[in-house]
Formats: C-alpha cells, sequence, structure tokens
C-alpha cells in the first residue's frame, strides 16, 4: 500500500470517527471538537488527492493543497465563532446543555443530574 | 570524512532516541507528577539535542545548520520556562488539598527539577 | 535513520499512555509536551529521510506553538481547579 | 513490506488511536489536550504527504492556536460537565450512529481505494503559469494568483467571523476589551518567557512569510505564528487587548482584504479581469498583498482566540 492509499484510510475512518463523536457526545464542545476532527479527515482525504496528483516536478498537486489550507483557516474561524456562542450561552444559562427540555435552558438553573 | 560524519550523526541520533526512551520510560513509570516532569525534561533538552547534534553534518548549508540549531534553543528556553510553570500549577493543586500528592509537596521544597 | 524515526514515532506513542491515563490533568499536558519535542525530532528526522529541508521550518513552528498550548494551560488554571467557573 | 510504509502505518495507528481518545475521553479538558497532540501529529502526516505548506499551517493552527482556544474553553466551562455528560444518549440511539459513522467512514474509504489510476492533476497547468508570477512555491501562486478569488473570500469570512464573535458581547460592553484581563507578576517566570520568545517568534514569522514567496511558508501560517506571540504576551499581562473599537485595530483589520481589493479592481481597470495582475508586476503586487494579510490575519486570528468582549472601555 502506498503512503496516499494508507493515510486515505485512515482520513476516511477519521471523518466516521468524527461523525460519530459529533452525533453521540452530548456536550457542545465536544461536538465542536468532533467536528474539527471530521473536517480533518476530509482534509487528509483531499490531501491524498493532492499527492497521487503529483505531477510536472512537484511532490504534489498544488491546487488541492491550496484548498486544504483555505479550509483550514475558516474551519478555525468557526470553531471560534461556535465556541464564543458557547461561552456566551454559558454566561447567560449557567449551563452548556443542548437539550430543550433542560431546566436549564428554561431560565432556571437546578441541580438535577 | 563522509564515513566519519555519517557514523557521528548514527552515534548522537541514536544516543537521542535513547534518552527519548528514558523520558519516556520515565513518564510512564515514575510514581507522581513532578518526578514525571523531572524524566520529561532530559528527553526535552538533551535528547533533542543530541538529535539535533548528530543531523548537523547532514543540514547540507549553514543556514539548514542554523535553524537546526535554532529550533534547539527554542525547545531549551521554552521547555525549561514551561516547565516550571506546570510544575507550579501541580504544586498548587496538590498544595490544595488533593489526595495522593503529599509526596509531591515534600518533593517540592527543593524546587521543581528542570 | 529511518529505524531512528521508527523508534521515536514508537516513542511518542508510548507518551500517549500518560496522555490517555492522566491522572492529572498536568500530566496530561506534560506528555503533550514531550509528544512535542519528540514530535520536533520526528520532524528533523523525516526532513533527512524524504530530502525536503523546509521540514526544518515545521519544525520551528511546533518548537514555537507547543509551549504556546502548556502556557495556556497553566493560565487557564487547568490543574484540577475546584469546581468554579473562573472568576472574570 | 518496507519500512517506510510500515512507519506509514504506524502513525496513521497513533493518529487514529489520538482521535478515538478525543471522542470517548471523560473530561473535555483530557481531550482537548488530545487535540493538540493530534494536530502534531497531523502535521506528521503532512509532511509525509509531502504538502509541506499544509503542514506549517495544521502545525500553527490545528496544534497552536485551536489547542489554545478548546483549553481556555474548556477550563471555563468545566463547572457544566457534570450535569451534560448526564445526557449521553441511550444504546439504540449510540448504535444507529456508529452504523451511521461506519457507513460514511465506509463510503469514504471504497472512494479512496477507487479513485482513478491516472489521477487527475493541475500540477502541469500551476508549473505552465508559474513564470507568470515570478514566485518559486506553487501553492503560493494557486492561493494568491491562480485561485486568489478564494483567498480574497476566505479573508472576509475571517472578518464575518470576528464580527460574529464581537456581536456577542452584551450592549453594554460593545467597544470594550475582549477576553479577560490577564494579571501576571511582571517579574514572574511566564513573563519573562513572554519577553525571551516574541522577539524570536516574530523573526521567525515574518521569515515563514518570506519563505513562502519561494518555498513552503505563507502568509496564512506566519500571520498564525505572530498572532501566537501576540496572545503570548497578552497572557502574560504584559500588555491588553486593544479596545473593539479602536480605530488603529480596524484599520490593521481590513488592511488584507482591503489591499486585496484595491489591486483586483486595479486588475479590472488596466487589465483584463478582476485580480489579473500585471506581468510585470505581478511578484511585487503579491508579496504587498501578502503583507498587508499577515497583519490582518495575525489580528484577526488573536482576537478570534481572545473572545468576545468582557470588560467595557471605560475603565
Amino acid at each position: 500500500m502506498s503512503a496516499a492509499t494508507v493515510f486515505g484510510l485512515c482520513g476516511a475512518a477519521l471523518a466516521g470517527l468524527g461523525l460519530y463523536g459529533l452525533i453521540v457526545n452530548p456536550q457542545p464542545l465536544r461536538k465542536i471538537v468532533a467536528f474539527n476532527l471530521l473536517g480533518s479527515g476530509v482534509f487528509i482525504i483531499f490531501g491524498i488527492v493532492a499527492r497521487r496528483g503529483a505531477a510536472a516536478g512537484f511532490g504534489a498537486d498544488p491546487v488541492p493543497q491550496a484548498l486544504v489550507i483555505t479550509g483550514m483557516v475558516v474551519a478555525f474561524s468557526a470553531t471560534a465563532l461556535a465556541v464564543a456562542l458557547l461561552l456566551r450561552l454559558f454566561q447567560t444559562a449557567g449551563s452548556v446543555t443542548l437539550d430543550a427540555d433542560s431546566p436549564a435552558n428554561m431560565g432556571t438553573d437546578s441541580v438535577d443530574a | 570524512m563522509s564515513l566519519a560524519l555519517d557514523i557521528v550523526t548514527i552515534t548522537a541520533v541514536s544516543a537521542g532516541a535513547f534518552f527519548f526512551l528514558a523520558g519516556t520510560v520515565g513518564l510512564l513509570r515514575f510514581p507522581d507528577t513532578l518526578t514525571r516532569l523531572h524524566a520529561l525534561t532530559k528527553a526535552d533538552n538533551v535528547g533533542l539535542g543530541l538529535v539535533v547534534l548528530g543531523l548537523l553534518p547532514q543540514a547540507g548549508s549553514l543556514r539548514g545548520g542554523f535553524k537546526l540549531i535554532c529550533v534547539w534553543l527554542l525547545v531549551l528556553a521554552a521547555g525549561a520556562t514551561v516547565s516550571q510553570l506546570i510544575a507550579r500549577a501541580a504544586l498548587a493543586s496538590g498544595a490544595s488539598g488533593q489526595q495522593g500528592h503529599s509526596t509531591v509537596r515534600a518533593a517540592g521544597d527543593e524546587g521543581p527539577p528542570t | 535513520m529511518t529505524a531512528a524515526l521508527g523508534f521515536i514515532l514508537a516513542m511518542l506513542a508510548l507518551g500517549l499512555i500518560r496522555v490517555l491515563r492522566g491522572p492529572d490533568d498536568a500530566d496530561r499536558m506534560m506528555a503533550a509536551q514531550l509528544i512535542g519535542t519528540g514530535g520536533i525530532a520526528a520532524l528533523l528526522l523525516l526532513g533527512v529521510v524524504t530530502g525536503v529541508p523546509a521540514t526544518v521550518d515545521v519544525a520551528l513552528t511546533v518548537a514555537l506553538l507547543a509551549t504556546f498550548a502548556s502556557i495556556a494551560f497553566v493560565k487557564k488554571g487547568g490543574v484540577n481547579a475546584p469546581e468554579s467557573p473562573e472568576s472574570r | 513490506m518496507t519500512i517506510a510504509s510500515a512507519l506509514e502505518m504506524a502513525l496513521a495507528a497513533v493518529v487514529l488511536g489520538m482521535a478515538m481518545w478525543t471522542i470517548v475521553a471523560r473530561e473535555t479538558f483530557a481531550a482537548a489536550v488530545g487535540f493538540v497532540v493530534y494536530g502534531l501529529l497531523l502535521a506528521l502526516v503532512w509532511v509525509r504527504l509531502d504538502a509541506v505548506d499544509v503542514a506549517l499551517t495544521e502545525a500553527a493552527i490545528g496544534g497552536g492556536l485551536s489547542g489554545v482556544l478548546l483549553l481556555g474553553a474548556a477550563a471555563r466551562l468545566r463547572a457544566s460537565e457534570t450535569r451534560a455528560a448526564a445526557e449521553r444518549p441511550g444504546g439504540i440511539m449510540r448504535l444507529g450512529a456508529a452504523a451511521l459513522s461506519a457507513t460514511v467512514a465506509a463510503a469514504f474509504g471504497a472512494s479512496v481505494l477507487l479513485l482513478p489510476d491516472a489521477a487527475p492533476t493541475l500540477a502541469p497547468a500551476a508549473a505552465a503559469n508559474a513564470v507568470a508570477t515570478g514566485l518559486g512555491n506553487p501553492v503560493t501562486n494557486v492561493l494568491m494568483a491562480f485561485r486568489a478569488t478564494d483567498t480574497l473570500l476566505e479573508k472576509v469570512v475571517l472578518l464575518l467571523a470576528l464580527v460574529g464573535v464581537w456581536s456577542l458581547a452584551p450592549d453594554r460592553l460593545w467597544g470594550g476589551y475582549p477576553g479577560a484581563r490577564h494579571q501576571a507578576d511582571p517579574l514572574g517566570t511566564l513573563a519573562f518567557l513572554a519577553r525571551l520568545l516574541p522577539p524570536v517568534g516574530i523573526v521567525v514569522g515574518i521569515y515563514v512569510v518570506w519563505a513562502g514567496a519561494n518555498y513552503p511558508g505563507g502568509a496564512f501560517p506566519g500571520g498564525t505564528i505572530l498572532a501566537a506571540m501576540w496572545l503570548l504576551v497578552i497572557m502574560a499581562g504584559l500588555t491588553d487587548t486593544p479596545t473593539i473599537s479602536s480605530r488603529r485595530l480596524r484599520l490593521v483589520l481590513i488592511a488584507g482584504p482591503g489591499v486585496f481589493l484595491v489591486v483586483g479592481l486595479g486588475g479590472l481597470c488596466v487589465g483584463t479581469a478582476f485580480l489579473a495582475y500585471p506581468v510585470a508586476y505581478a511578484k511585487p503586487l503579491i508579496i504587498a498583498i501578502e503583507i498587508a494579510m499577515t497583519l490582518t490575519i495575525a489580528a484577526t486570528l488573536g482576537l478570534l482566540v481572545a473572545g468576545a468582549p468582557e470588560r467595557s472601555a471605560g475603565r
């Protein structure tokens, strides 16, 4: 197996793991982390597309590489925005649950857990 | 000449790898936070230093070698300072009534190892 | 050279165990720092093995930023801080 | 199986293990530490894939800034953790999620294995047109010339995200200082590091930007390094974040997209199309844009990590 295949499968598995974490983890911050995992898995798949496109003396096709760099920066800014939203939610509600029925989301702060 | 340089590289890189081994084993086996930190800093400073030393003959250009040394100096300066900070943070948490940290508090009297 | 690279990667994997086991956050952070340093060494070796000199620049970046995360850890009072939202 | 491919498999396994840990770890803080390590390991993967530019960006953003952001948030949200953990979905839900994720991963994996053998590539096209810009780094060529619109829009996205973060501040704090004021001992260890490291870091950052013209590097990793150094000084308490109403700050924030737009519109007037660089001036123009962008990226990323305003400007 070539490096591209090994890391490509790794990227696919990362995307799956990220998706699983995104669905299963109840804490929003963990969901954000999982989303980043999912994203990085997709980036790696882009990376192996770049690697397989090595030609003209370049070790990897520069176009997917540039796309990945752009994507990473955008992913970071989205993460920062999500984290800021979360901190603000915590400030106002005193809790960060996404469960609509939770008492914390109705304005009262109880210790039912 | 080139053979001699290669021998230098192999020796130094192997020695560096050995220190990484020592640091990792220490990190895994030592009983508490501060002793683990002690093990870690050896890998940081000496291990990486030896690897850098070993790679210097292979650097090819003066600039490449200079950058290698820069990397090591950066890790030295930053790693030593951060180890201090982590040790203090660990001590602070140990002093605030954490269980199983009495050894940490005792060791702290001599100052955190770096 | 490749063997040394593999060896250091194996050490990295071992260091991960400490990240997993903890028990303190400080232990995790220390392990992360060791992995950072090991990663730098691996990058330097990888640069020589693959003959891509710019890898040293990556190592330089890691050297600058790996410590940065540790500092954030210390600043945020991460070591099993008492269970209270930080006063800010 | 050669040693090299065994190494690759080992690296992939370690990366996967770390990813697994960030998903299953009990404490969020531990998961955040795991994510920092994961970022470092990914940088290794990118080097292995011969994408050093991406490795630089990943090391700077994934290992550095994201780590700081997530560690900080995890520490502040620690108190809310126990309750949220109780909401873990039931067995059927988890089984379903696992099945769905496995399907998605398998689909990705299959598509990786089924990629056409003669891989489509734009590398020859990028190489053939590299003469036009006079830059030696193909990735910079793509980012700054061939796909410049993407990069321009991405700057706008960064700014929008920052505006979004700022607009989360309560009304009375609008125009205030982002983030908490960091108190620090001016003679302490951290302050020492914050005096020692930034000069080196700034040189490295500028070097990375400068090298980006011909070797791996560029405005993104360079700007990220500068942002990290700025944040270090802030975290050490040696300086404060600027108020978000500061005119100078806002000028820096729009410098990058501004210069980019001006050059782009100039291309529309002088040349043939939006963002068409006149061939004779392509290199100096691109470098001017890169420098302006580096400043903007450094300021924007730094402020994104600092967060929403938390103290009013009046103090």
